[in-house]
């Protein structure tokens, strides 16, 4: 086997000692290999110590955190270098690409600096040196007007974009080898498999060993070699990446596994398909909800400075949603499909269109509290961030107890209480957490609140803005088949939007697919999933990771009239060319 | 449950949990609490009638009989600190009890409507805040004259901005949090979601202001009245007792300035830990 | 210039005129909204006769319409005829001219204490361990309960009776003279304000210290120093300058307790004396000219701001 | 803190008084002068009075520091016969631009003073008119003979001022930026609003140049910033001083405390014609509860003495029958403590003591606001409330000419003095009708001896016959306590080692103080 350019044995890592006191251990056993040019994964449920685990490799652990073990970058352990040196070793032999890219570049600096400061200040370039190469970089990573974007911000540039630059940066040193944490999970199916692309591309070319982490198993398994497990703080098993179903061994490394969503499997989707047939084959082919030419604009400052642009977010979305029935909306980031479910439920006023429910025209948000209360009782909505969601000085049952007192003004408190215990019971809380505030809980048991919370109201239709997106895998698992179960026993019609094509092909019998506040297509689920017409559904099918997946780099990036920050967390609007 | 008791409820139970684990937070309450006492029953508590002249030697240093001394007119110092308490205290309390309502309710209905509304309070609150507190309060001595009345007025108007832009971005912020949208969307009424939801989540900040802005338009009401344009003399107001022993403290007995400046400092001092410390149980709380 | 900047100028502008033209509509309501006649404050002294009152009614268009008079004045104050003082019965800017320089001095002065101290004293705070920091928060929350005229008394008390390093009257003649005689009032006003920006600069810093682009920096091997700078503290800098052009702005009016107590003729000492006799015209321009140092200097701080961070001029989304 | 008590109120022997220092006899280039009365609103002698006044603008004749009156500008200003006054110029006086003083600047001088508006215009209530009788000489006819008259042309009354440049200044004479024109040892330089006014030696003086290159006024009205001025040296010199930094001043190594004879007094008085401060039993009461001794001990740090009528002693010190005057001044009863006769005197008058009392001072006078006090606790102990209202200067003023400002208040309480030699000033202001000139005669006193008296007082100009008249008005008026007068303070000037010559006493008023300063 070829060297080994980082090894860690058997590292764990500790929280600061309180006086007299002894840490809290995080990572208690840490143990892997990355050899030259080879692709490690590291995966694992949250909160299993990956990032803690690469970040102490990088230096970068919280103030007073203690590190026991050996870690070896290139063959140095690192507790025996002196400082300066071992900031050079890591300078030189470790590139870091993390999550978040615009977090983790200066708000405040072009990206030209960014490039070029390492290669000023650690490799000792000149000026103009350094620029030239850092052109040259974002080249090779495949950002288009590579000049340009030196003079630019990171405002300025979108979270894929951003993603290429952080990679750029970390080649301008030449590394070993490339930490890559969680680098596409705040990215699109599509923009995840060109940065995806890219990587593999210069893996290809430099020999570059990564230590890729992500808790995506399908797309560990499609671009890794091997594939280490890590569980509670100890990594537990190593796998050949193409065979790891095959060959896991471990119980939590098959729980995993069979946890993941696997998108392939035609056929295995659409858990709900029965039982909703059966429910269809006895409701009026009436719609619920009617959703007709919807467009909305909003208007952006413009990007001269002055005045405003008309940015259109969506236009002319219209379909039906059937009582009953379940409805997914699925496009890439900024489509539009979080504001066509805002209108629907009246946070948003539509420029043109109509939403009609139950043969009502909604397309005006209610008048009032009473007039809002009445929709309250047939239409609800899940929101992507649970926490966000409730309000943090509410314990779960005085949130609860809140919801059904307002649609049930007349309940006796007993009955409220009952009711409440009803509605726990009906997402499987735990009765106990009743007593918590949301901190208390975890990120699923918060949104089986905010479920529980809309259910109250004993809706007709449910809306679910990536309700369980920022759910862990085994979570996501939980929740949906909860939202399933919910639609079996209460025949509540579920409007998901989502821009991850395995949860809707779990949940839905029909799909929209929007692109650019437009619908690409439209139909049921597995005609479209199955046989896209349309080539943009069919790239994002092809964006899904998989077994034998090969990232490709499928378009030029976007620097037209598209919203540039489009895959950004937080969207900021802007409109026109930067 | 009201949105005093509310606020009382949180307040008093965040203050309990700090107290418990922070020394300074006791010391700091013993100080607060101890002011009031004094504010409430200082007249009573006097040994001497704090106006009355010749109550002991002039300008005699501290001893038994005098603990602070006695100033230029042989009144007792300690009489008159703690009759002084009262008239300090409450230009601040009026203060910041006048401009976090007035700050909080313009904040929240500019956070609450938006657009026009929003525009108009800005414009307000801009204008205001373009006025600085002491000149705002001098305009007032010129027009209406000296006494604290005045001063007390404006500072009073001139802290609602503070107040009123903190409020509007919290308000703003939590607006604009999913679960004020839930609430809209469960039929949640807006006096319910305002009340109930918006106010309580703005308290600790507001609370952390208003202890900040006591303290800022405490020392703001003693300047003034250290510029002789607020409460006059022979008031036993602290601001107007540092004034006064100034010949004294030149000549050598500093008491007479001291004393009472030591107790603007405590004040102030105190109840910015509190505020302080109230913040951050408070902001950990949320977290 | 990029566009964010651009944008914020002439916001800024805007914002500027429209908060001026209404400042001075308040101030010069100052008079309307006055109990009393100002023809009593005009006559000042003399037993006024009915010709005098008339004379003087008509010398400073007493009887004119409100607006017209809000006019005349604005249109004064834009030609740079100020209006006469109530007590001085001389030019305003006459009064005015000449203490403006020792006023600005001082508050110049102040601003780099401030700087120095507050700021240096916040980083120290961030970055030099838990021991400065607890050191800096215990001077700070002292420092931030000390009234102004409190600590020039003691500055007083000290160099006058004890060390006699400093002169504790007046402003000196001459640059280096005039510097040498503000010391301690510079001092006096700066405590409270080195206090709050140490505080403000320690939150700054140490939110920007634990910020992921530090971390990025930190891996690539950057040298701490010119982290600190090129990436801590230049991103910590616009949390700073927001509160800058108040704080210098809110010394202007401040200084009247130092120049009071040190026996300064500035403007804070004219404005408060000015207030003391209700010589109107005199505080309502000294007021006027403080606003527009403070729309000035906000003005200055928010470009600033927007020249270190474009996205600060961007309305953000907030739903 | 220093054992040596810091609040010495030990008497002083009032025949160590100093009226002036010794002659300077060396150069100085420069001297900073702080005047404690705050910056004049102009330096129209007949318009403001401040002490930067005398030094500039000349009276026609000299008030010497014993107060006696001297020959100045007027070689001689006698009565030729009882309803003529005749006044001879020097030949040697010009005006800082060297225009030579004529009769006619004096004749307008007068005649500007002579306007009702005038503060000054009591002094010419006899005059009839006045005359330019020669190049130098100016007569003055009189309706009736005037015994005050000579005196008061040596005090502003009788500025002589530049009639040309009066009447081209018009309104901005006197202002900053007009500034004036007159003959004194001191030549207006400039004035700086706010800051300072500047004045230079006039090297033509006919009394010879000062020794004062430049001599430089700055405004300091708070008396503890002025003790650190001079403590420190930053102003070289400043009268009337506050008391409460005796120790300080005179613990001082840079410089001097000079305590000089002085005609001011404190004193507080009524202001209306009903309520209780117009009852003589109720101001009988105050001043019989309020101990003069500790008033002496806690306001002036015992610089100052007790008086026991509002006509202080030195106003006639340099008069021809003073002796006259000083005889009948000690028959007067001397104020006394007597907290039971106090209060069975206010119970004899009746008046409801449930109103409060309305004491009315200036703002920002420490001096006063400690006076206030203590008539406040006096009242409080004989069972009156007393309350304390504290004008600013310019409403305070107002208080001395507009009725209305007088209503809400009961007293004012004041520092007097008089700035020339004459016993008659207070006395016809507060004793006589208003329309006999008893222009502060707010409380409506009316007795028919003492208006005769005191008419015939003023109308003799034989000395001893004057006094009588005067005397025998005293002692009808004194026991009406017309001012409770609580004591006379010295004349307090505190001067860095090393300079002298200046004036100490109350003559600075009205007599050019600094023409003698200089170095030692
Ligand atoms: N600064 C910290 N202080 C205390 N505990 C921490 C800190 N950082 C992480 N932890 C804890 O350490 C454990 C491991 O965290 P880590 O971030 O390494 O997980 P992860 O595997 O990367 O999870 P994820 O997939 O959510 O990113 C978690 O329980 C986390 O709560
Ligand atoms: N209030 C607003 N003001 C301006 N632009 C907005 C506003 N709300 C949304 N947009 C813009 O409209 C476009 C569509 O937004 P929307 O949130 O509907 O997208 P999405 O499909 O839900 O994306 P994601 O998957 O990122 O949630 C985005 O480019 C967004 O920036
Ligand atoms: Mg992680
Ligand atoms: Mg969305």
């Amino acid at each position: 086997m070829s060297e080994v350019v980082l090894e860690l044995d058997r590292v764990s890592i500790a929280t600061p000692a309180p006086a007299g006191g002894s840490g809290r251990t995080l990572v208690h056993d840490c143990t892997l290999q990355v050899h030259a040019g080879e692709a490690l994964g590291l995966v694992g449920e949250s909160g299993s110590g990956k990032t803690l685990s690469t970040r102490a490799v990088a230096g970068l652990l919280p103030e007073g955190f203690t590190v026991g073990g050996t870690i070896r970058i290139d063959g140095d352990d690192v507790s025996l270098l002196p400082p300066a040196r071992l900031r050079e070793v890591r300078a030189r032999r470790l590139g870091m690409v993390f999550q978040t890219p615009r977090a983790h570049l200066n708000p405040f600096r072009t990206i030209g600096d960014f490039m070029t400061e390492a290669l000023v200040s650690v490799a000792g370039e000149r000026a103009d040196a350094a620029a030239r190469r850092a052109i040259d970089l974002l080249d090779e990573v495949g950002v288009p007007d590579p000049s340009r974007r030196m003079r630019q911000r990171p405002g300025d540039l979108s979270g894929g974009l951003l993603q290429r630059v952080m990679i750029a940066a970390t080649l301008a040193m030449d590394p070993r080898i490339l930490l890559a944490d969680e680098i596409t999970t705040a990215l699109d199916v599509t923009t995840q498999e060109e940065v995806m692309a890219v990587i593999a591309d210069l893996r290809r070319h430099r020999e570059l060993a990564m230590l890729f982490i992500t808790h995506d198993l399908p797309l560990a398994g499609a671009v890794c070699d091997r594939v280490v497990v890590m569980n509670q703080g100890r990594t537990v098993e190593t796998l050949p990446a193409g065979s790891m179903r095959a060959e896991a061994r471990d119980a939590y490394t098959i729980r995993l596994l069979s946890a993941s969503l696997p998108a392939a499997e035609a056929g295995a989707g659409t858990v709900a398909s029965d039982a909703v047939a059966g429910v269809l084959a006895q409701v009026a082919p009436a719609p619920i909800l009617r959703v007709d030419g919807l467009r909305k604009v909003f208007r952006v400052p413009a990007a001269t400075g002055f005045g405003h642009d008309e940015f259109v977010a969506v236009d002319d979305v219209g379909f039906e949603l059937p009582q009953g029935g379940s409805l997914g909306i699925v496009g890439e980031s900024g489509s539009g499909k979080s504001t066509t479910a805002r209108i629907v439920c009246g946070l948003e006023t539509a420029d043109a269109g109509t939403v009609t429910v139950k043969g009502e025209d909604w397309t005006r948000p209610a008048r009032g509290a009473r007039g809002r209360r009445r929709r309250a009782r047939i239409a609800q909505m899940v929101f992507q961030d649970p926490y966000q969601s409730l309000d943090p000085r509410q314990t779960v049952r005085e949130c609860l107890t809140e919801a059904v007192a307002l649609h049930r003004p007349k309940a006796s408190r007993p009955e409220v209480t009952a009711r409440v215990d009803e509605l726990l019971a009906n997402v499987a809380l735990d009765a106990t957490l009743a007593d918590r505030h949301p901190r208390a809980l975890s990120g699923g048991q918060r949104q089986r609140v905010t479920i529980a919370r809309s259910l109250a109201a004993d809706p007709e239709i449910l809306v679910l803005d990536e309700a369980v997106s920022a759910l862990d895998v085994t979570t996501q698992v939980e929740v949906l088949t909860l939202l399933d179960g919910i639609r079996r026993s209460t025949g509540v019609a579920l409007l998901m939007i989502s821009h991850d094509l395995n949860t809707v092909r779990r949940l839905c019998d029909e799909v929209v697919v929007m692109r650019s506040g437009g619908i690409v297509e439209h139909g049921p689920i597995a005609d479209v999933l199955d046989r896209p017409a349309a080539d943009y559904t069919k790239m994002l099918l092809d964006s899904i990771p998989r077994e034998g997946w090969v990232p490709r780099r499928r378009r030029p990036a976007r620097t037209g009239a598209l919203p540039s920050v489009a895959t950004s967390a937080t969207p900021v609007p802007r409109g026109g060319t930067p | 449950m009201s949105v005093a008791q509310l606020a009382g409820g949180r307040v008093a139970a965040v203050v309990r949990k700090a107290a418990t684990r922070d020394p300074l937070v006791i010391a700091a309450v013993v100080v607060v609490v101890g002011v009031a006492v004094m504010a409430v029953f200082g007249q009573a508590l006097a040994p001497y009638d704090p106006d009355a002249i010749y109550v002991g030697p002039v300008s005699a240093p501290p001893s038994l009989a005098y603990p602070f001394g006695t100033d230029d007119l042989g009144r007792d110092i300690l009489s008159r600190v703690l009759a002084g308490t009262a008239p300090s205290v409450i230009g601040p309390v009026i203060v910041v009890v006048a401009s976090s309502l007035l700050g909080a309710a313009l904040g929240i209905t500019a956070a609450w409507f938006g657009g026009a509304v929003d525009g108009i309070a800005s414009r307000v609150i801009e204008l205001i805040f373009a006025i600085p507190g002491l000149v705002l309060a001098v305009l007032a001595v010129a027009m209406f004259g000296k006494g604290l009345l005045a001063p007390t007025l404006a500072l009073a108007i001139a802290y609602v901005p503070i107040v009123a832009r903190l409020i509007r971005a919290g308000a703003r912020q939590e607006l604009g949090k999913p679960y004020m949208a839930a609430l809209h969307i469960q039929g949640v009424g807006s006096a319910a979601i305002c009340f109930r939801h918006l106010v309580p989540a703005l308290l600790p900040a507001l609370f952390a202001q208003t202890t900040i802005g006591f303290g800022y338009a405490m020392l703001d009401l003693a300047a003034i009245s250290f510029l002789g344009l607020g409460a006059q003399p022979p008031a036993s107001d602290w601001g107007v007792m540092i004034a006064g022993g100034q010949p004294a403290l030149i000549a050598g007995a500093p008491e007479q300035s001291m004393f009472p400046a030591l107790f603007v400092v405590l004040t102030v001092l105190a109840v910015n830990v509190l505020g302080a410390r109230v913040t951050t149980w408070a902001e950990r709380g949320e977290r | 210039m990029n566009a964010g900047v651009v944008r914020t100028l002439a916001g800024k502008l805007g914002e500027l005129a429209l908060t001026l033209f209404l400042a001075s509509v308040v101030i010069f309501s100052a008079v309307l909204l006055t109990p009393g006649d100002p023809v009593a404050a005009l006559a000042g002294g003399i037993r006024p006769t009915p010709e005098l009152i008339e004379a003087i009614r008509a010398q400073h268009h007493l009887d004119d319409p409100v607006w017209q008079q809000y006019l005349h004045w604005v249109g004064g104050v834009l030609t740079g005829d100020l209006g006469t003082s109530f007590v001085y019965k001389t030019d305003v800017a006459a009064l005015i001219a000449p203490r403006i320089g020792v006023t600005v001095l001082l508050v110049l002065y102040t601003a780099v204490l401030i700087a120095i101290f507050g700021i240096g004293s916040g980083v120290v705070a961030a970055t030099r361990g838990p021991r400065a920091d607890r050191a800096v928060l215990i001077g700070t929350s002292i420092g931030m309960a000390m009234p102004t005229f409190v600590v020039a008394i003691l500055l007083i008390w000290v160099f006058a009776r004890v060390l006699g390093w400093f002169p504790v009257y007046g402003a000196g003649e001459g640059f280096l003279d005039s510097l040498y005689h503000l010391t301690l009032p510079a001092i006096s006003l700066a405590v409270l304000y080195i206090a709050f920006f140490s505080r403000i600069t320690r939150g700054a810093v140490v939110g920007q210290l634990h910020a992921e682009h530090v971390d990025t920096a930190r891996v690539r091997g950057i040298p701490r120093s010119q982290i600190f700078r090129r990436h801590v503290f230049l991103n910590a800098s616009p949390q700073i300058l927001a509160v800058s052009g108040v704080t210098v702005a809110g010394l202007f009016a401040t200084s009247a307790i130092a120049e009071q107590a040190f026996g300064i003729g500035g403007l804070g000492s004219l404005l408060t004396e000015a207030a003391a006799r209700k010589d109107l015209p005199v505080v309502q321009v000294i007021s006027l000219l403080l606003v527009v140092v403070f729309v000035v200097l906000n003005a200055v701080a928010d470009i600033a701001i927007a020249v270190i961070d474009p996205d600060s001029a961007k309305p953000r989304r907030n739903a | 803190r220093d054992d040596a008590s810091p609040n010495t109120a030990e008497p002083v022997d009032s025949s160590k008084l100093v009226s002036s220092l010794p002659a300077a006899t060396g150069e100085v280039d420069e001297v900073t002068w702080a005047l404690v009365e705050g910056e004049p609103s102009t330096l129209d002698p007949a318009g403001d009075y401040s002490l930067a006044i005398p030094n500039l603008c000349e009276n026609l004749l000299q008030i010497s520091p014993d107060f006696t009156v001297e020959p100045g500008v007027a070689t001689s200003a006698e009565w030729v016969d009882p309803v003529t006054f005749v006044i001879d110029l020097r030949d040697d006086v010009a005006f800082w631009d060297g225009t030579p003083l004529t009769a006619d600047d004096v004749a307008f001088s007068l005649e500007r003073n002579r306007v009702e508006t005038s503060a000054w215009f009591p002094a010419f209530v006899l005059v009839d008119t006045i005359e330019v009788t020669g190049d130098l000489q100016v007569t003055v006819h009189f309706t009736a003979p005037d015994s005050t008259f000579r005196d008061a042309i040596a005090g502003a009354a009788g500025a002589v001022l530049s009639k040309a440049f009066v009447e081209q200044a018009g309104d901005t004479f006197g202002t900053s930026t007009g500034g004036v024109m007159c003959t004194g040892p001191y030549v207006f330089d400039e004035w700086t609003p706010g800051t300072e006014i500047v004045t230079s030696a006039n090297p033509d003086y006919w009394g010879g140049a000062p020794l004062v290159g430049t001599l430089t006024y700055t405004f300091i009205t708070d008396g503890a910033t002025l003790a650190n001025a001079l403590l420190a040296g930053e102003v070289d010199g400043a009268f009337n001083v506050p008391p409460a930094s005796r120790d300080n001043f005179a613990g001082s190594d840079s410089g001097r405390l000079v305590l000089g004879p002085s005609t001011a007094s404190y004193s507080f008085g009524p202001t209306n014609s009903t309520g209780a401060g117009a009852d003589p039993k109720i101001r009988q009461a105050l001043s019989l509860a309020i101990d003069r001794e500790q008033f002496i001990a806690t306001v002036l740090h015992g610089l100052g003495e007790p008086q026991s009528t509002f006509t202080p002693p030195f106003a006639w010190a340099g008069m021809e029958a003073a002796d006259q005057y000083t005889a009948a001044y000690d028959e007067l009863a001397a104020p006394e403590l007597d907290l039971e006769q106090a209060k069975q005197l206010v119970e004899e008058s009746g008046v409801d003591t449930a109103t409060p009392l309305v004491v009315a001072i200036p703002a920002g006078a420490k001096e006063l606001s400690q006076t206030a006090a203590i008539i406040q606790a006096a009242g409080a102990q004989i069972g009156l409330t007393i309350e304390i209202d504290e004008r600013q200067p310019t409403d305070f003023s107002q208080i001395f000419f507009d009725p209305a400002a007088r209503e809400s208040i009961d007293f004012v309480a004041t520092v007097g003095y008089l700035d020339a030699p004459g016993v008659l000033g207070y006395a016809q202001q507060f004793l006589l009708p208003a329309e006999l000139g008893g222009f502060f005669n707010w409380s409506g006193y009316s007795n028919d001896e003492v208006t005769a008296d005191l008419q015939t007082a003023r109308t003799t100009l034989d000395p001893a016959a004057s006094a009588d008249a005067f005397i025998a008005a005293q002692q009808i008026f004194a026991p009406d306590q017309l001012q409770v007068t609580l004591a006379s303070a010295y004349q307090t000037t505190f001067l860095q080692n090393g300079l002298t010559g200046v004036t100490t006493s109350v003559a600075v008023y009205s007599s050019p103080w600094a023409l003698h300063l200089g170095s030692e």
